[in-house]
């Protein structure tokens, strides 16, 4: 098995879809003549040509809406958001548009659209350009929302999202782009809204999923050299919730820590602790700890940047807590 | 025009109008809910226009929607038993009034977030232009719309893409209580059209058979490659903008010098005057839609309620 | 002390402080002419005139960023969404610019304003039209949310939100409007960020905010006559979100149900209940349970739009089981 | 023209240049982070139109905001200590390159949402019309960013209340690696002002005295009552939309045929030409920048960070 970035697995997923079928084809700010501002297109449009990797202007509801009613009408759209913080300017089309059209007309339409968003933390980019803001997605019924934390998730489930033929927001975390993993040759699919257990372990349950996925596993190691074997569940998708796993690591563990990039008040963490508790009230040896980031508009200045995210150091430490 | 044509068009007109009418009533009577917004004095507008599409061509709308799924030929039996919430409905009762739809129809629904809509109609376009089809695109808003990004992101958007959408701007004075001059900086809508390179033609909005002359042409333009067009359409909506609208935005005078050039009346005239139409030919007419309507609302009120479990269909396709 | 409805009290508090304060003034669509959609605004145009009462076009996105740049230059603008749903289109304005001017310029600029926004379901408008995304404002820090269910609330936190340097998203649950309540005649403030206990009692604590208080409260009239006393605690506020007198009651009543309008998942419920086992963990008798809507976009059939929101017997339900 | 006046723009236009050149290098070695966004090329545009403000009148811009920081008159040392991220920046190091800006300067920031700041201006200057004072909003973007629904929610606000906003488009050609043409349905920009009621002229945008006139014109016209105005600076950016650009989408013939229009040049050639200035004179301005820049960059390098706990502070003005 190859050992390929997060970016390639997620241009090869793109690239081998859109060979494999002639409805699917890519819009957005810059996936064109650029090749993609995080460098994921490259070469598409020359092999593919405009029509099917369309350069959009500056206009986020269009590109959501529009999305839509070409999936509608039998396309299979990935429309980019440069980066997720754009995607607030498209919230109507996603979640009132996107996510609701099969419902609201009785299922008469479908709307087979992927949304495509990087996101995060940690470049140095303020306040407006930082965000994680993916539970407010994840809040609404009718769309599916998937963040993977692998390039063999990314390229599984983003091939599983151009097929589904429910709408799809595709959340990459852009300091994810540069990290390697295996992926076979061979085609394979992962089913959207199923958890994965990452690393086995009967101390504590650790459930993270994207960026927070790599710092939990960076602190199990170092967790591991002090005799502490941590279980880490990967949630991979924030809709539908596929808690099975966690619960069944908890039920085992008896002690968990949730790990996320995003701010922890109404965060991915609060959902995940709240069905902990409820669905498995009598494993509960301590409480649930939650490792997310700190309530504040993200600032330039790196350190202090640094200082509001989340790292193994907070991790491990929340883990000690409860041990 | 072929009087045949005119007396099914003064007949869908009279339907819209009467259909509403009842639906006003039955409102009052609270077997309507939710928000429910009348087309009346606007029909020619719906008629002239999906009268002059071909038949691979789509319609989209916004929430005040009625006149158009009726013009589509939707069937106005599950039409009323959408406006009821009955599962035999349109939408099976999910959608109500505001989001009527018939997908054999193409006829892609009303809308109920002002432009949201119009995002979809270039969508939809692209879907045609990819595949290669002649097909275009009929998208109708208020001109209350045209104030909203989702406008001028999709006018542009079409521009720049050469979609084939016909943008349809029912200009009927006012978006809810605010007149088109208190809202839009240029009075005259189709000044906007110049802003993505369309020329844009103002229209009497209250004559059907110049709406239906006008849409074919720009229908034609756009089939022949020129690109996007728009048409203002200019008319007006008798009735207030939804129901419990307080009405104090404008003077009854207005609404009577308006009602003056009622689009039902225009046609009557000239179906009386310049095709021999007779009186008994339209009462028949207008018979056969009291009728109509009357199974309608029969057929509505008789079909069931969606069953609990309908509340859990058609969230995904896939579970 | 008069009985009047929330409605009233929201006028009350808007009139009173555009007469305190002539840099207070309200922009939005159909607030002049019309009345206000919900009639909150009714005869504001006629007294104030059109310099203070601003009716604007259909455009929230400048609705949202006007109000913005009137309050850094001085003003205190209270912009009216006609409702909540279409507030979305103005999520980046209100995140990412209200919320975080303040930050981004490292405290050069405040920004003094209101958003008001009516919610909620019930009243069959339809999927798009019937949102309670209270949560995903919430989220965001820089931003303060407040939520009342009560006329006496409404007027006294409207108040401060007015008058508070920073910005507010103060939503009214619609079906609340007609809900009557004693308000005083004299003056009064309610601090934001302050919770309320709403009703004593030992055996079980609903927290609960907005439409989700009255349906609490309601059940919790039915739990009395089975000698079952509820202690309900009124949020009021989301963010920032006080928790004392949740975890104070919980710590009496080692139970709790929360109590909301919106999605159950990543929803208000989630946090609160993440909070109350992380800091009463060694209370906790029982699963904290959530009432809250079904996970569905909201029908229009009146029978069905119902069976998903809360009511007084989900309320009933949730804690019987717990007891 | 004065010759003082013309030198002084001159020292602003080599100001702005020398500063951004630095900034380039201290980002090559990791002192700067984030998005750098260059302004190079499009000096004229901001000191020209900035000179010709009066005094209580705002500015506001997007992230490509060095420019017009300098050129409101921001201490250099505190702009650079913000590109490093220090405490002692304009924005206490929470803002960083893309938000610039100085309250007493009027100067309300660059934003980095493109078209965000629109509706902010249009609200900077309801604020001067509540009040009844003559001052306006100059407000700065780009091509790209009148394709966005911000752009024309705001334009319309600013037309239909008559909002004293001067808009200025700097057409630079790209928005990121999309020519003008690629992204909007009208190829010259000031089409779009049509739409709004407003009437746009095109300036060269290269040539710092056209741009000041056109300038000064039009806030003439918005105090005198006749409602926004609307200019588009005809500019070019030499260098990449930000660092790392890969410039796939030009040619470097383009780039050098933009070049020989270049700002600086052109001052130069007239100080030299029509106003007796030597060589000597430009020199000497050219090397206090370079001193000047130098005590910024020492001033930001010794500044300090942030503390620690200023992570929690300007959240809220109350806590
Ligand atoms: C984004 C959004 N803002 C506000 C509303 C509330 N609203 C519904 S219809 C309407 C007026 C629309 O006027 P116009 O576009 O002229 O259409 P008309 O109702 O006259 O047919 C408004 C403000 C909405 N549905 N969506
Ligand atoms: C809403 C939004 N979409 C996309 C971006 C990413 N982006 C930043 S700058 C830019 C290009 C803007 O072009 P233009 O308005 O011409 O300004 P210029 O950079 O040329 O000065 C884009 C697409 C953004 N910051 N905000
Ligand atoms: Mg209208
Ligand atoms: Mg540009």
């Amino acid at each position: 098995m190859a050992r390929i970035t997060m970016r390639q697995a997620i241009t090869d997923a793109l690239r081998e879809e859109m060979l494999r079928d002639e409805n699917v084809f890519i819009m957005g700010e810059e996936v064109g003549v650029w090749g993609g501002t995080y460098a994921v297109t490259r070469g598409f449009y020359d092999e593919f040509g405009p029509q099917r990797v369309k350069d959009t202007p500056i206009a986020e509801m269009v590109i959501g809406g529009a999305a839509v009613g070409a999936a509608m009408n039998g396309l299979r759209p990935v429309a980019e958001f440069m980066t997720i913080n754009f995607a607030f300017l498209a919230l109507d089309a996603i979640v009132n548009h996107a996510a609701k059209v099969h419902y609201m007309f009785g299922g008469q339409f479908k709307c087979p659209v992927v949304f495509r968003a990087p996101g995060g933390g940690g470049r140095q980019l303020g306040a407006t350009h930082s965000h994680t803001p993916d539970v407010i997605f994840a809040h609404f019924p009718g769309l599916k929302v998937v963040s993977p934390a692998t390039p063999y998730d990314a390229k599984g489930l983003l091939k599983s999202a151009i097929r589904s033929d429910d709408p799809v927001l595709f959340i990459e975390h852009a300091t994810l782009y540069q990290v390697r993993g295996e992926v076979p040759e061979e085609e394979y699919l992962i089913p959207i809204g199923v958890s994965d257990v990452k690393r086995t372990g009967s101390d504590v349950t650790i459930v993270a999923y994207a960026q927070g996925l790599q710092v939990a596993l960076e602190a199990t190691n170092e967790l591991a050299k002090e005799g502490i074997e941590a279980e880490v569940v990967d949630l991979r998708s924030l809709r539908p919730l596929d808690m099975g796993p966690a619960i069944t690591s908890f039920k085992k563990t008896f002690k968990a820590v949730i790990v996320e990039e995003g701010y922890r008040s109404f965060g991915i963490g609060a959902e995940v602790a709240a069905r902990l508790q409820e669905e498995a009230f009598d494993y509960m040896d301590a409480p649930i700890k939650r490792v997310a980031q700190m309530e504040v508009p993200l600032p330039y200045s790196r350190e202090l940047e640094q200082s509001a995210l989340i790292n193994k150091d907070r991790v491990i430490a929340a883990v000690k807590e409860i041990l | 025009m072929e009087k045949a044509t005119l007396l099914d068009w003064y007949r869908q007109m009279v339907q819209i109008r009467r259909f509403e009418q009842k639906c006003a009533e039955l409102y009052q009577l609270g077997k309507i809910g939710g928000f429910l917004h009348l087309y009346i004095g606007q029909e020619a507008v719906a008629v002239g226009s999906i009268a002059a599409r071909q038949e691979n061509d789509h319609i989209i709308t916004a929430y005040r929607d009625h006149g158009h799924a009726l013009a589509v030929g939707a069937d106005m039996r599950r039409v009323m038993a959408e406006m009821l919430g009955k599962v035999t409905g349109v939408s099976k009762g999910k959608g109500g009034s505001m989001h009527l739809a018939d997908v054999n129809k193409r006829f892609w629904g009303g809308y109920a977030i002002v432009g949201g809509h119009l995002p979809l109609a270039a969508g939809i376009a692209l879907a045609e232009q990819y595949k290669g089809t002649d097909a275009a695109v009929l998208c109708y808003f208020g001109d209350g719309a045209t104030n909203i990004g989702y406008f001028h992101e999709s006018l542009n958007l079409a521009g720049v893409w050469k979609l084939p959408v016909l943008w349809i701007c029912e200009n009927n004075q006012y978006g809810m209580g605010t007149a088109v001059d208190r809202a839009s900086a240029v009075p005259r809508i189709i000044d906007k059209a110049t802003a993505y390179g369309m020329k844009g033609k103002q229209v009497n909005g209250m004559d059907v058979v110049e709406v239906y002359q006008a849409t074919q042409k720009a229908l034609k333009a756009i089939r022949s490659g020129k690109g996007p067009q728009f048409l203002e359409m200019i008319t007006y909506r008798y009735e207030g903008h939804s129901m419990g609208d307080p009405l104090r935005y404008r003077t009854k005078d207005e609404v009577e010098k308006w009602r003056a050039d009622d689009p039902i009346g225009i046609l009557e005239r000239r179906l009386l005057q310049e095709h021999n139409a007779t009186q008994d030919e339209l009462e028949a007419i207008d018979q056969a839609v009291e009728q109509e309507i009357a199974e309608a609302v029969k057929f509505a009120e008789e079909s069931p309620l969606p069953s609990p479990e309908e509340l859990f269909t058609d969230i995904y396709v896939e579970a």
